[in-house]
């Protein structure tokens, strides 16, 4: 299909549309830009972990590191002896045999040891007990069996030293381990369904139905009283890897998208209709006015506005909403003087005169006929503000300056990558903290500029090229 | 135009009066205070600090009689967290570096976007083109402290060949250095058969183009030689900037170069190094113009980054702490002296537009 | 190269250009001389290929997009052949143009003074001071008042027909052999259309300097040109003495165009304009591509494009045209509304 | 412990009194074991080993930030404090090991015995760097000056001496109220109003340390400028830029002058954490006092890295004003619920220890208080018996802490915590720092995260401010047997029974009181270069500069070496 065969009735912006069609890039562009929004709105769903709960031992896993997941129900009841017997065969095997489970729990307050054993592949490297820092050696009694987090492992009483072999039953891979001999007393009456992950030959993980997070109730193998296979084994990958806390950087990502695109589309928001409405008025309203509005902006203009915004953002309780004002307040400058511009040029085409004649009211004629002519302004505006929102709230988070989502602080991408820098080690180690919110960012950024420039060409075909 | 920028220099005052005032009625409605510490001091001791620096008094008679200082004695007050130091003190030792680096920064960004955008424009649709607009594209997108951090990666840790920060300038022989590349230029204008010895504007421009690029490429040698805590910071900050200039003269320049005046003026039988650079590079390059206003005031905030990142005692460095320090009168001090600057770069880029385009007349 | 033969000589000029929607042939094909001194029109409505012709002839059109065959001889030599330093002397030394607006095609940044002596420094040697009593005397003969000190204003500072003068200056300013004139009066005022083509026919006259002028009027060609050839789809479709092609029209889009212009020697009862739109460049119909609008079209217009031929006597000046009918012979398909040509 | 060290200074001083004053103008050859020119005898603190001779001695630091000031009375944080330790020299200074106080510009003191009265002899041959003697007069001019000085915010430091506490809050103008004279220009006598077993330690802090009375009369603010200043410490101050660096030369003038070792420090003020690390991998410092949150499992990798047991206790305030948490039974509920091990080794990683108790372990003769630890069925069983089963009807309470990325990490442990423990959802509310300490002062919290560092290696440092009405208290909880233990313990100069009364009342506080929640105790990580020598671990991070030396050269003092100067 071609231009001269479509019919001369198509509005300027289906005619917008069609040009814009035909440029790829910003397409792509807003291609883009719309999976990010998707994916930021349905973050809960799209997101393959939540980004607030994490596993120490899953710390700055490499991009696709499996997750080697078991996911196991356990319904914790109270007052049942502890059997040996009735330990579940796939716990002493370490690994399950490719399904899920669910199992009764029985639960014995003891009294809590700890001793921490680091293994790197066969051998033992470090042993740390009791709130002390790293023990040479233990000593341990000969009622005291080191119980491995991974049930059935059970190390006999003998002092352990690094560099010791690995007690049989441990599977040996390579790789830093760290093997919990401890036991935790969990409440005699409560009755729950413990969730248990397993990964590297180890329970990751114990959550608490409804509860968040109960990382650190460890539950012995004896504990376990009964077993019903419920569903199939759960196999996570983080893709993208995880960060220094464990959290998947993928699910962050998402999530932060959350921040940065809100933010920039608000921030944008506001910034938009405070300067379309305020260059309306000066352009309609001309002479003295005009003149003085102009003039204030102008003042306005040499005001080095990123520390109002520090300024504002350390003066008020740092939330959203403070932000927006901020970042909206400071860059409403240039639609203003854009739009007043416009309005400078459609204000003497014949159609306002129309309206003059019929006795319309200005207030109305600017609504109706003036700030709608400068919508094709506004659009584009508004996906070439976005960026440079998004950037502004990137640098006000690396200054400290984050802020809350809804009492919760979130990540946002800006907060994200600065702590990416943070990480990156001095061979590039744990570079995919850094490449990967940042690629987020600028993929972004990159799209919203191109869909700008599309939509400045398609809108304006005589304005192709610039900026 | 002397007028002009007479009646705009007369309005600098009234500018940095509401920034001012703004300015101290926003740090005066933050909570906190800047003599709270971690341990509490008795009242009677707070007492005593508050009396020392005024805080005692209302805040409108502070303000009068910070105005008061400010106009008659210049005297921006002491510094409420740097007890050894007044504002005018640590402005004075953060202005220099500061401006060091944004100037380094900003002939970095214009050499590089203006060399990009016109080589780009002239070869469109090369290979050099979509290469260069690509990595302006991403170079706009990609925050400076990630830049930074990355650039000190490969350059200070891995490939060892620059210093990680610190700021050791050498200035001996930047301003001979300047001259001697305005002289070259001047020279190696003349040979370019751009027409007539006498006076042309496209002369001038090359003149000032190719002078500020060579100034740019010496001081760069000059800087790897003499002081090379500069070069990793000076990039950092310049290439959003490069950026997006290279994107703006590229544009600029597409559009002049389709213009029917640059026909004609290959009707002329010119050569085309001579249509571009005389026919061309001056419409083109006005959107540039336009943006170094803004691009200005990016220096300013980026520098913010860049000098915490390589540890420049620049002017950046303070004002984040002071903020959050509550040192009112640092904050206040700085907030004026970057209107100021402010006020004087728009006004001069404004006058430089006015002299590029002999359409916009200032009455 | 003799300086008997003809200055310009196109032969089988194709200009096509790349668009992501396949080639635009806008000039297809064309023949056409000029002679020393002479003066030829080329007429055709838009987009017929007439300013592309001579604008592919400078070589000003950007390539790619715009892809050239066939020849353009000057004085024997093709244009094509070129390196950018012989063609540099070629623009504006030998063949200066006009363009069509003069309010887009002086430099708005640059003094008027600069970009009249600019080309006279670059082609003619002069130093700055004798290029600028030159162009002060180059703007007094196209009627500049004061002409030296305006030489230091800028374009904006001229009316719309003053500028059209300054490019006339401009353009004869290195004595070309050629000017080309791509319709240089559209963009102004009637009043001063007429002033300004009297002066570039006087300004040529006075110099012996060829001219082609580009134009959708033929009431400009009749006056100002020996010669005219009409232009249709990039195509010549006819061609021949001036008062050959107005008297005895053989094509029949000639036949249209004369209809829609008002004649002042012919009571016409009412200006007929050619019917139908002109064709997409790009989708042209097979055979002539005149047929649809034709109202003498036969089946066999349909099948081949006819070439060009001559229909002149024997002896007289060449009257050349691209058509299958010959419709002195042949009547209309349907009766011409417009009454008898 | 201070007592022990108190002894040993006296017996040690009292013994080498008569022949050290003969002494006191011994030579210290250079490169020597310096002679011993009093009681204590310093040469031990010389390390010997040869490889330093032909190494040049410039010892590039990065002291973190810019210091807000060089006048020793006006400094408040940790940068400071670090400086003043070079420029200037109080009555006592610090082992370097130890940290006991020994001989600095009093070369003995007697102490009498009912411990209220010190008698500090000065050196005779101490000396100003600008060839004045440093006086008894010098201290008390400058101690005076340091009580009317606005800016001086630790005055505190000066409240065991009678009267001055007086002096600055009834705003008593008449010096001779204060407890402190000079009796012979070498000497001079200090009177507390009770005895003050950490009084020494407070003689090496910076507030008490001496300044030049002629200079600051002179130049006014502008004395500390190197062009300016004029210190009595081991070193003095040659360059001075700001948030560059500051370069330090020995002071010709010290009277230990033979010890010193290095040739200059250049401190630089990188107060980028990342930066700071990244300089120290490139070698362009040689010491760096922490490290950045992100860098710390790299830097756990190398060989350079060190941790050590700092004196600090982090910890989180309950507002006992309030409900809920004016009952104990609710606090110890919290308390108990939260496992501090998991919070040391999944969020913190840096071998920080779980704290039962609130004064920092290190302090030697102290034993460590083992309180309650965790245990979610008592935790959840005493919540149940405050009236909240289950948390059931559970007031909304929030959690307070100043914004920062590892306060965010520990703060969302202890609601997931205290959400699985016990059922009650507890919120985050983050303020920036000084907004954080305005909230905390006005108590408008229910829980407040904080953390205290100690003054000086004593337990008082960490359990006076619970006493009622104290400033840093900010819990609103008050019990007149705690006040009663501290004020006791505050007469005993038998160290051992102080020592117990103390212990009782960390025993009062953290057994079923908790006014506030101890959560693990801090240490200290940072990087070290091998090269440096004299350098010693210890809990407060002091790290006298006068006994370090570059055993070999590194890259940094190479290219300090190499600019210049």
């Amino acid at each position: 299909m071609s231009a001269d065969l479509d019919p001369p009735s198509d509005g300027p912006w289906a005619q917008a549309w069609k040009r814009l069609r035909r440029n790829a890039m910003a397409i792509a562009g807003l291609v883009v830009v719309s999976v990010m929004a998707l994916a930021a709105t349905f973050a809960g769903t799209v997101a393959p972990f939540d980004p607030r709960i994490s596993e120490s031992w899953e710390t700055s896993l490499p991009p696709g590191a499996r997750h080697l997941d078991l996911v196991n129900e356990f319904v914790v009841t109270a007052g049942q002896a502890p059997r040996e017997r009735d330990v579940p065969p796939w716990l002493h095997d370490g690994l399950g045999d490719g399904h899920d489970h669910a199992c009764e729990l029985d639960v014995v307050a003891e009294e809590v040891k700890q001793l921490r054993v680091t293994m790197d592949g066969a051998k033992v490297t470090k042993i740390q007990g009791d709130g002390a820092r790293t023990l040479a050696k233990v000593e341990l009694g000969p009622e005291d069996h080191l119980r491995v987090k991974d049930a059935g492992t059970r190390i006999e009483a003998k002092a352990l030293e690094p560099g010791m072999a690995l007690p049989e039953g441990v599977p040996a891979k390579t790789g830093r381990w760290v093997l919990f001999a401890e036991w935790v007393r969990i409440a005699p009456d409560a009755k729950r369904t413990v969730r248990v992950a397993y990964g590297y030959g180890t329970v990751s993980a114990v959550t608490v139905a409804g509860a968040a997070h109960a990382g650190e109730m460890r539950i012995r193998a004896e504990h376990v009283r009964d077993l019903r296979v419920d569903g199939a084994r759960k196999e996570h990958v983080h893709v993208l890897g995880t960060d220094l806390n464990g959290y998947d950087v993928l699910s962050r990502i998402i999530f932060g998208a959350r921040i940065s695109l809100l933010v920039g589309l608000v921030a944008t928001l506001v910034s938009l209709s405070i300067g379309v409405l305020y260059g309306a008025v000066s352009g309609y309203a001309g002479g003295r006015t005009d003149v003085l509005m102009m003039r204030a902006v102008d003042v306005l203009y040499a005001m080095p506005y990123i520390f109002l915004v520090i300024v504002l953002l350390t003066v008020f309780d740092r939330n959203l909403i403070v932000l927006f004002v901020a970042l909206g307040l400071v860059q409403w400058l240039t639609p203003a003087r854009v739009v007043r511009g416009q309005i400078l040029s459609i204000k003497r085409r014949e159609f306002v005169d129309a309206a003059v004649t019929l006795g319309t009211t200005p207030w109305r004629i600017l609504v109706r006929h003036l700030i709608p002519n400068t919508m094709g302004v506004v659009v584009v505006f508004t996906t070439l503000t976005i960026p440079a929102v998004i950037l502004e709230e990137s640098f006000l988070s690396f200054i400290g300056l984050t802020v809350k989502f809804g009492g919760e602080p979130i990540d946002s991408w800006g907060a994200l990558v600065d702590s990416g820098r943070n990480a990156l080690g001095v061979n590039g180690e744990r570079w995919w903290m850094l490449v990967f919110p940042g690629a987020a960012m600028s993929l972004t950024l990159f799209s919203m500029n191109f869909l700008g420039d599309g939509l400045r060409d398609a809108l304006d075909p005589r304005q192709k090229g610039r900026g | 135009m002397g007028r002009y920028v007479l009646r705009r220099l007369l309005w600098t005052p009234l500018v940095l009066l509401v920034l001012v005032t703004l300015t101290f009625a926003l740090i005066k409605a933050a909570p906190g205070n800047p003599f709270a510490m971690d341990r509490v001091v008795s009242e009677e001791i707070r007492a005593q600090l508050e009396a020392r620096y005024g805080l005692d008094k209302p805040a409108i008679v502070q303000f009068g009689q910070y105005l008061g200082r400010v106009v008659t004695d210049f005297d921006f007050g002491p510094s409420m967290k740097f007890k050894d130091r007044t504002v005018n003190d640590i402005i004075a030792n953060g202005i220099g570096p500061t401006m060091l680096l944004g100037a380094c920064a900003v002939i970095l960004a214009v050499a590089i976007g203006l060399t990009a955008g016109t080589i780009g424009a002239v070869r469109q649709n090369s290979v050099f083109d979509h290469a260069s607009m690509s990595a302006a594209t991403f170079g706009m997108s990609v925050p400076n402290f990630v830049t930074g951090p990355v650039l000190v990666l490969v350059f200070a840790l891995s490939w060892k060949a620059l210093p990680v920060s610190g700021f050791d300038p050498s200035f001996s022989l930047l301003p001979a250095l300047g001259i001697a590349a305005l002289h070259v230029a001047w020279r190696v204008t003349e040979r370019i058969r751009v027409g007539p010895a006498g006076f042309s504007w496209g002369r001038e421009f090359a003149c000032l183009w190719l002078g500020l690029l060579l100034a740019a490429v010496t001081s760069v040698v000059t800087l790897l030689a003499r002081s090379p805590t500069l070069i990793l910071p000076a990039v950092t900050l310049a290439l959003p900037f490069a950026s997006r200039i290279a994107r703006l003269m590229r544009a600029g320049m597409l559009e002049v170069i389709g213009q029917d005046y640059v026909r004609t003026a290959r009707a002329k039988g010119l050569s085309e190094t001579t249509v571009v650079v005389r026919h061309a590079l001056k419409g083109g390059i006005l959107p540039v113009v336009s943006y170094l206003g803004p691009a200005i005031t990016g220096v300013l905030t980026g520098s913010l980054v860049v000098e915490k990142i390589f540890a420049i005692p620049g002017i950046g460095r303070e004002f984040v702490e002071a903020a959050l320090s509550r040192d009112y009168m640092l904050v206040l001090g700085i907030v004026v002296l970057d209107g100021l600057l402010l006020v004087l770069f728009n006004l001069a880029v404004d006058v430089v537009y006015g002299f590029l385009d002999p359409r916009i007349r200032y009455e | 190269m003799s300086s008997n033969g003809p200055l310009l000589d196109l032969r089988g000029l194709r200009t096509h250009f790349r668009t992501d929607r396949g080639p635009v042939r806008s000039v297809d094909g064309v023949d056409l001389s000029v002679a020393p001194g002479e003066s030829v029109g080329v007429v055709g409505e838009s987009g017929s290929g007439k300013s592309v012709t001579m604008l592919s002839v400078m070589r000003l059109l950007p390539s790619p997009p715009a892809m050239h065959q066939g020849q353009a001889l000057w004085k024997g030599e093709d244009v094509f052949g070129w390196g950018a330093r012989r063609l540099r002397s070629f623009r504006g030394r030998e063949v200066a143009m006009i363009f069509q607006d003069p309010m887009t095609s002086l430099n708005p940044y640059l003094k008027i003074g600069v970009q009249l002596t600019e080309a006279v420094q670059l082609h003619l040697g002069l130093d700055h001071a004798k290029a600028r009593d030159r162009a002060a005397e180059m703007l007094r003969r196209v009627g500049i008042p004061v002409p030296e000190s305006r030489l230091d204003d800028y374009p904006h500072q001229y009316s719309g027909g003053m500028r059209q003068r300054v490019m006339i200056a401009m353009a004869l300013s290195c004595e070309p052999q050629l000017l080309i004139a791509d319709e240089p009066t559209t963009a102004l005022d009637v009043t001063i259309q007429a002033q300004i083509l009297e002066l570039i026919d006087a300004q040529r006259r006075a110099s012996g300097t060829g001219l082609v002028l580009i134009t959708h009027s033929l009431g400009v060609v009749a006056g100002m040109c020996d010669r005219v050839v009409v232009m249709y789809a990039g195509r010549v479709v006819e061609e021949g003495r001036t008062e050959d092609l107005f008297g005895d029209p053989r094509m029949p889009y000639t036949v249209g165009l004369l209809r829609s212009v008002p004649r002042l020697d012919v009571v016409t009862e009412r200006l007929v304009p050619v019917p139908g739109t002109p064709p997409d460049p790009q989708r042209l119909p097979s055979g002539c591509p005149f047929r649809v609008r034709c109202p003498w079209a036969e089946a066999r217009c349909a099948e081949t494009r006819p070439e060009l031929r001559d229909v002149a006597a024997p002896g007289a000046a060449p009257h050349r045209i691209a058509c299958h009918v010959d419709i002195t012979k042949a009547a209309p398909r349907e009766p011409a509304s417009g009454g008898a040509a | 412990m201070r007592f022990r060290a108190f002894a040993y200074a006296l017996t040690l001083l009292s013994a080498f009194a008569a022949t050290a004053a003969a002494e006191d103008e011994g030579k210290k050859p250079e490169g020597a074991p310096p002679a011993d020119p009093a009681g204590f005898d310093f040469s031990t603190l010389f390390e010997p080993g040869d490889g330093w001779r032909s190494t040049r001695q410039i010892f590039v630091w990065n002291n973190e930030t810019e210091p807000e000031t060089l006048d020793p009375a006006v400094m408040t944080g940790v940068t400071e404090h670090q400086l003043a330790l070079a420029l200037f020299e109080g009555l006592a200074s610090h082992h370097p090991e130890t940290l006991e106080p020994i001989p600095g510009a009093a070369w003995k003191w007697d102490v009498s015995a009912d411990g209220t009265v010190y008698t500090f002899h000065l050196r005779k041959d101490a000396r100003w760097s600008n060839g004045d003697p440093l006086t008894a007069e010098d201290f008390r001019w400058s101690w005076e000056r340091a009580l009317r000085e606005p800016n001086c915010q630790y005055k505190e430091m000066f409240f065991p001496i009678r009267g001055a506490e007086a002096f600055v809050e009834a705003n008593e103008k008449d010096w001779s109220t204060v407890g402190v004279a000079v009796t012979s220009p070498h000497t001079l006598t200090v009177t507390l109003h009770t005895p003050c077993a950490y009084f020494l330690e407070l003689c090496a802090f910076e507030t008490l340390m001496p300044v030049h009375r002629r200079t600051l009369e002179q130049f006014g603010q502008l004395w500390t400028r190197p062009e300016n200043i004029v210190v009595n410490g081991p070193f003095a101050l040659d360059v001075w830029k700001p948030r560059d660096r500051i370069e330090m030369v020995p002071n010709a003038k010290w009277w230990n002058r033979g010890i010193v070792r290095l040739e200059r420090m250049v401190i630089r003020a990188i107060d980028d954490q990342s930066t700071s690390y990244n300089e120290y991998l490139s070698g362009g410092v040689d010491w760096i006092r922490s490290i950045a949150a992100g860098k710390v499992t790299d830097a756990q990798q190398q060989a350079d890295y060190y941790v050590q047991p700092y004196l600090g206790t982090y910890f989180f305030r309950f507002n006992t004003t309030e409900p809920p948490f004016d009952d104990p039974k609710v606090r110890k509920a919290f308390n108990q619920a939260i496992d501090k091990r998991v919070i040391c080794e999944t969020v913190l990683k840096a071998g920080q220890v779980p704290a039962t108790g609130i004064v920092s372990p290190g302090i030697h003769g102290f034993p460590e208080f083992k309180g309650p630890g965790y245990d979610p069925v008592k935790a959840r069983a005493l919540l149940a018996e405050a009236g909240f089963p289950e948390g059931k009807g559970f007031p909304k309470v929030d959690v307070l802490y100043n914004t920062s990325e590892s306060h965010k990490q520990v703060c969302e442990k202890l609601v997931e915590m205290w959400k699985t423990n016990l059922g009650v959802t507890v919120t985050l509310r983050n303020c920036e720092w000084k907004v954080y300490l305005e909230e905390t002062r006005k108590l408008s919290y229910s829980i407040q995260r904080a953390g205290w560092i100690g003054d000086y290696a004593d337990p008082a440092t960490f359990l006076d401010m619970w006493c009622t009405g104290r400033g840093n208290n900010n819990t609103g909880w008050s019990s007149a047997a705690y006040d009663d233990l501290l004020a006791r313990s505050t007469k005993e100069t038998d160290p051992a029974k102080r020592y117990a009364l103390l212990a009782e009342a960390e025993k009062l506080l953290c057994t079923d009181e908790f006014p506030f929640m101890p959560i693990y105790f801090y240490v200290n990580q940072g990087m070290l270069r091998p090269e440096v020598r004299g350098w010693h671990e210890n809990i407060r991070d002091l790290h006298p500069f006068q006994y370090l030396f570059l055993a070999g050269p590194t890259k940094a003092s190479a290219a300090a070496a190499g600019s210049g100067k």
